[in-house]
């Protein structure tokens, strides 16, 4: 390009910024604001998916007594603080939406996409600011017709996050007409903010690092974000597509999923899991990539199978494409399609185990410094080992006839995306809090946080083990409606104390949250002593990142290096006397 | 931009080879045959204008090996869900 | 695409990516993704007729061939267009430049509106997304079976040929109006002289767009009317 | 901690539970000996001034090993699975002399037809009940599953048996009790407002008392016409 040596002379003065505060703060097109934008909407989000859960759990520990406070809510909720049926099937649905759409995977895609891609491969800022913006300025939107639907007409959309046909296509099966068709439109809309997003994300890795940055040079959270949003931009798409044709249905009378006129309701399905399968491993591959930074950054050594983690991405997203069927195995679906999809399944545990044991050898001889990123990883590699486990036997498809829709199902789900994921994404907002904000978290509330958040974390999810083997249904609003159910009533409630417990604790991380980003201790370029290219720019980072792209010339993770001897990391950044100039990590 | 150097495909030509396609796929569909051949030949008609339009309106024919599999990347995803879907009524 | 952000580009010497400039790797990113939605409808639409295979009309029965046959000339030829436009910029030639984008966008448009007075005549006619309008006399052919392959009457999953097909064709549809806004911005960019031969991304970038709406139309026309 | 599963009271429930044994053994291993080695680096590694990590990036050994071996067990997993899954949902899996009876779901309740004394159904002597299910012992039964209006399953948990009822499907499962007794049916898939209470009863009865009680209600569902 003939422009170059003007850029790299704009570059040098990125740092005076001279952006009016709209454009700053509100409509600003750096990928750094933007990420936090998407970190404040999604833990937003994440807190009324949490209330919403604690509702629930009201009704599940003591069903047909007032709620606490509930006397709030307006008669078509709950009439004196008693949950109803139907606002209990809206509690469970939006519950699921919000956190899988609005908190967990703006999360992990949204904040944490946007704000490490250029800062971790040397880039000033994404391919298309305009489209970045773009994408979280839609995504607002979508989450106030999500929200919407509690102030219509009928309530919130009340069919299960999966809005399984013909229950959702139709309000007279379900009590609900307009809360349905703002939650198809959201998702729509939602997913028109997911597609420009991770568009974005691919080019920018593809096309943006900086010299030296070869793919093999990448750390894992950006292999990890990139393989995402491949997954994301493929599989979104369909789900954009069923949920119109699903609004279609509910608003013009065509039939592509209602069976009266030839529909197939076993079409929804497909089509939601075949996007909700990758979208499974949309909401655990960045925390897996985020959890490998932070242990490797804990335990003072390179990853250990640095290779083979990338390839056990690889393969968890291109497998993650042909199992959606294990989502189906009691629905109707052809029972030899249940076979191969059975073992495409049970090969995905394949990958998942390389990882952690890669995370183990990564600690194995190490020199482990307990910081608060990474006893929230540690947690994560111990409670993603319960939920891969858990998976092994819904996998296996005549076990699963037994526990298929039951709360062993929950349990897996809650093992994966809350001991999974959310526990990767405390460990990442703790690490990166400093590079956003400038300040540190405190260490003490965020250990307080961490072992409470811990313990009442498998106090409440761990006994659904236990409920699903007792045959204990999901979705349900009153188990002791069921004489074979009421021996585990006992445990309900104890679940459900344990859960507000949980709740509560989160109020330590959400004041620890917001009285840092004002007292925080202020911090240096580093204060990890981590290896990446983030910890090279001032924190908080300018506008631009960097008056010069950096060059790379070190593998992603090279803590105690045997020729650094002063310090126990080096920087991809700097050299060592005797570095090959085009060595990958695995180059000895 | 380097797509200068390389003298523009024909894309008159390529014009015409789609126009007379369609009109070939207006004969064959109205025609008297066997439905599954007159499926099959339209199918393989469109796969041709399709690729037409790739290779030559779209450049693919003269992109880098990496963009061109990028490109395909999609296909294959697609085809898996419509098969294994169909099994469930056809087998 | 503008430029407003050349600062934020980083120095020629960044890793090589896919070897092709941004702007266009970004399309065909999202193009990929097209593809998938796309996949999304016509995928049901062949699972549709899979499971229902007595559902659908025999071509030309119901949807008018010769109309849409023309459209879809008309769409090769703005493809064409496009292709030419694309071709005169890179030797620097501003006048067929403008000449032949607002060519693409006239015609563009001109599928649009071929499109809408379609859906207007079936509309009327009495078919609509939800099925015949009862009491029509495309209703009445669906009714007696005389629009459909055997002739035997079909009581059930009539209903199916109308989603799916305006749902399609609908959906093609906006994606061709939204190219034609986008051209529109382009042409008139072109008219105040915003391309070059040393930088004429936008104009190779909407013409992948615009190509791709071709390359769909050309499987819908045949799927949808032709088989 | 209880993980053990109440008996289930079919044939094939004693399969299924094997496998779930076989899984929960396979797994638990799993899962103490990556806790044990989480537990023991986390201490045994924890960070010491004037100590230095191990500078190594990984062993290709140990890669080989911990993707043979899980590939090795999942596999074995998945061919026992295969047979279990192919003797109860296999395509000709169902047994031809199975006692047909029809289950229709319907928002929030069950209704069952009987094939009555003929032991067909779709004919003059059929029966329908509500919310009660009524089976012979020592005879597979099969039941031709649909529904009404949304998809429902049909969740029996001491059968070990759970199939969508899907509307405009006709799915049949089928199943053989060893034992008499009276059993929840309940519903698994959210449904609607009622989802939380459409529970029916499954009555197994020995043979010769069920054929009585067949032969009776056919008698007066012909008796009332």
């Amino acid at each position: 390009m003939a422009t170059t040596a003007a850029t790299f002379d704009q570059v040098s003065h990125a740092n005076v910024d001279t952006r009016s505060f709209l454009r700053k703060y509100v409509f600003s097109t750096d990928h750094k604001t933007i990420g936090i934008q998407f970190l404040i909407l999604s833990l937003f989000f994440l807190a009324v998916g949490g209330l919403l859960a604690m509702m629930m759990r009201w009704q599940l520990g003591f069903p047909g007594q007032a709620m606490p406070g509930g006397g709030v809510l307006p008669d078509t909720m709950a009439p004196g603080g008693i949950l109803l049926p139907e606002f209990y099937n809206a509690l469970v649905s939006m519950h699921g939406t919000f956190m899988v759409f609005f908190a967990i995977m703006p999360l992990l895609v949204g904040v944490f996409a946007n704000f490490l891609i250029p800062l971790k491969i040397g880039a000033p800022d994404m391919a298309f600011p305009r489209l970045n913006m773009a994408s979280f300025w839609i995504a607002v939107p979508a989450g106030l017709l999500m929200m919407a639907g509690f102030f219509v007409e009928g309530g919130a959309a009340g069919a299960g996050w999966t809005m399984y046909v013909p229950l959702s296509a139709d309000p007279e099966y379900s009590g609900v007409s307009a809360g349905q068709t703002l939650w198809c439109m959201s998702i729509a809309v939602l997913g028109l903010s997911s597609i420009l997003g991770s568009t974005n994300y691919i080019t920018t890795i593809i096309n943006l690092r900086a010299p030296g940055m070869g793919w093999f040079r990448m750390p894992l959270s950006i292999w990890a974000l990139f393989i995402t949003a491949i997954l994301t931009v493929l599989a979104i798409p369909i789900l954009s597509g069923a949920a119109i044709m699903l609004l279609f249905d509910q608003t013009l009378g065509t039939h592509f999923f209602l069976p009266a006129e030839g529909g197939q309701p076993l079409l929804w399905q497909h089509l939601f899991w075949f996007f909700g399968h990758p979208e499974v491993y949309i909401l655990i591959l960045p925390a897996m990539g985020m959890v490998s930074d932070v242990i490797a950054n804990g335990s003072r050594k390179p990853i250990f199978g640095y290779h083979s983690m990338v390839f056990a991405i690889m393969a968890i997203g291109f497998l993650g494409w042909i199992v959606w069927g294990h989502h189906m195995f009691q629905s109707g679906m052809n029972p030899t399609l249940g076979m191969s999809f059975m073992i495409s399944t049970l090969l995905i545990a394949v990958p998942s185990a390389i990882k952690t044991f890669n995370w183990l050898g990564t600690m194995w001889r190490g020199n482990i410094r307990f910081h608060v990123p990474m006893l929230h990883a540690i947690a994560f590699v111990a409670m993603f080992v319960i939920g891969g486990l858990s998976g092994v036997f819904m996998a296996s498809t005549p076990v699963d006839i037994y526990i298929h829709d039951t709360y062993f199902i929950v349990a897996h789900i809650h093992y994966v995306l809350f001991g999974g994921s959310l526990f990767a994404i405390f460990a990442g907002i703790v690490f990166w809090y400093p590079k956003m904000f400038g300040r540190m978290m405190s260490e003490s509330w965020g250990k307080v946080h961490f072992f409470l958040t811990f313990v009442f974390y498998n106090l409440t999810f761990f006994p659904m083990h236990q409920l699903g083997l007792g045959g204990h249904m999901r979705r349900i609003y009153d188990p002791t409606e069921y004489e074979f159910l009421q021996p585990l009533q006992g445990m309900n409630q104890f679940i459900s104390i344990s859960a507000f417990l949980l709740f509560a604790t989160q109020i330590i991380f959400a004041a620890n949250f917001i009285l840092s980003w004002f007292r925080g201790k202020k911090v240096s370029e580093n204060p990890w002593e981590d290896t990446g290219l983030e910890w090279t720019t001032p924190s908080p980072a300018p506008h631009g990142n960097w008056p010069t792209t950096p060059t790379v010339y070190q593998a992603p993770y090279e803590f105690s290096h045997p020729q650094e001897q002063t310090k126990d990391f080096v920087m991809q950044t700097d050299k060592l006397p005797t570095t090959s100039p085009a060595g990958g990590p695995a180059d000895r | 931009m380097a797509e200068a150097e390389h003298k523009h495909p024909n894309y008159v030509g390529v014009w015409v080879g789609l126009a007379v396609l369609t009109l070939l796929e207006l004969g064959v569909a109205f025609l008297s045959w066997p439905k599954m051949t007159i499926i099959l030949i339209l199918l393989g008609l469109a796969v041709w204008k399709a690729l037409l339009v790739a290779l030559y309106y779209m450049h693919l024919r003269f992109e880098p090996n990496r963009l061109r599999i990028l490109a395909v990347a999609p296909l294959p995803l697609a085809v898996i869900m419509i098969i294994a879907v169909i099994t469930e009524y056809v087998w | 695409m503008a430029h407003a952000h050349a600062a934020m580009r980083p120095p020629a010497q960044a890793e090589p990516g896919a070897g092709v400039y941004t702007e266009k790797l970004g399309m065909w990113v999202f193009l990929g993704s097209e593809v998938m939605f796309f996949t999304a409808l016509i995928g049901s639409y062949i699972i549709l007729r899979f499971a229902h295979p007595v559902a659908w009309a025999t071509p030309g029965q119901i949807l008018n061939v010769p109309v849409t046959a023309v459209n879809t000339f008309l769409l090769i030829c703005s493809s064409v267009t496009m292709v030419k436009a694309f071709a005169a910029i890179q030797e620097g030639d501003q006048r067929m430049l403008r000449f032949w984008l607002a060519a693409t966008v006239i015609i563009g448009a001109t599928f649009v509106s071929v499109q809408v007075f379609e859906y207007l005549q079936l509309a009327r006619e009495g078919f609509l997304p939800s099925g015949y309008v009862p009491g029509s006399h495309l209703a009445e052919s669906a009714e007696t079976g005389a629009a459909y392959e055997g002739g035997a009457p079909l009581p059930h999953s009539v209903g199916l040929y109308g989603s799916t097909f305006y749902t399609m064709t609908g959906f093609h549809g906006f994606h061709v109006t939204m190219g034609v806004v986008c051209l529109t911005f382009v042409t008139v960019k072109a008219f105040r002289g915003g391309y070059t031969v040393q930088d004429h991304r936008g104009v190779e970038v909407i013409g992948l767009y615009w190509h791709f709406v071709d390359l769909v139309w050309i499987i819908l026309f045949t799927i949808v009317y032709l088989i | 901690m209880d993980w053990t599963l109440t008996p289930g009271v079919t044939t094939y429930a004693a399969d299924i539970d094997r496998l779930y044994y076989l899984i929960l053994v396979i797994t638990g291993i799993a899962f103490v000996v990556v806790e044990v080695a989480l537990i023991w680096f986390l201490i045994q590694y924890r960070g010491r001034p004037g100590r230095r990590a191990h500078y190594t990036h990984g062993s290709i050994r140990a890669e080989i090993v911990w993707t043979s071996v899980p590939a090795v067990v999942v596999v074995m997993i998945g061919v026992l699975s295969g047979g279990v899954w192919n003797h109860i949902r296999g395509r000709d899996s169902i047994p031809p002399d199975a006692l047909p009876v029809a289950v229709a779901a319907k928002q929030f309740e069950w209704n069952v037809t009987y094939a009555g004394v003929d032991g067909q159904l779709g004919s003059d002597d059929d029966f329908t009940l509500r919310n009660e299910l009524r089976v012979p012992t020592e005879r597979p039964v099969v039941v031709h599953l649909t529904a009404e209006d949304v998809i429902h399953s049909f969740f029996v948990p001491d059968f070990r048996v759970k199939q969508d009822a899907v509307p405009g499907m006709n799915i049949l499962v089928w199943f053989q009790v060893i034992e008499p007794g009276e059993y929840p049916l309940a519903c698994a898939e959210l449904c609607g407002l009622g989802h939380y209470r459409m529970e029916a009863r499954v009555v197994a009865l020995q043979p010769d008392e069920y054929d009585r009680w067949v032969a009776e209600q056919s008698n007066q569902n012909v008796a009332s016409r």
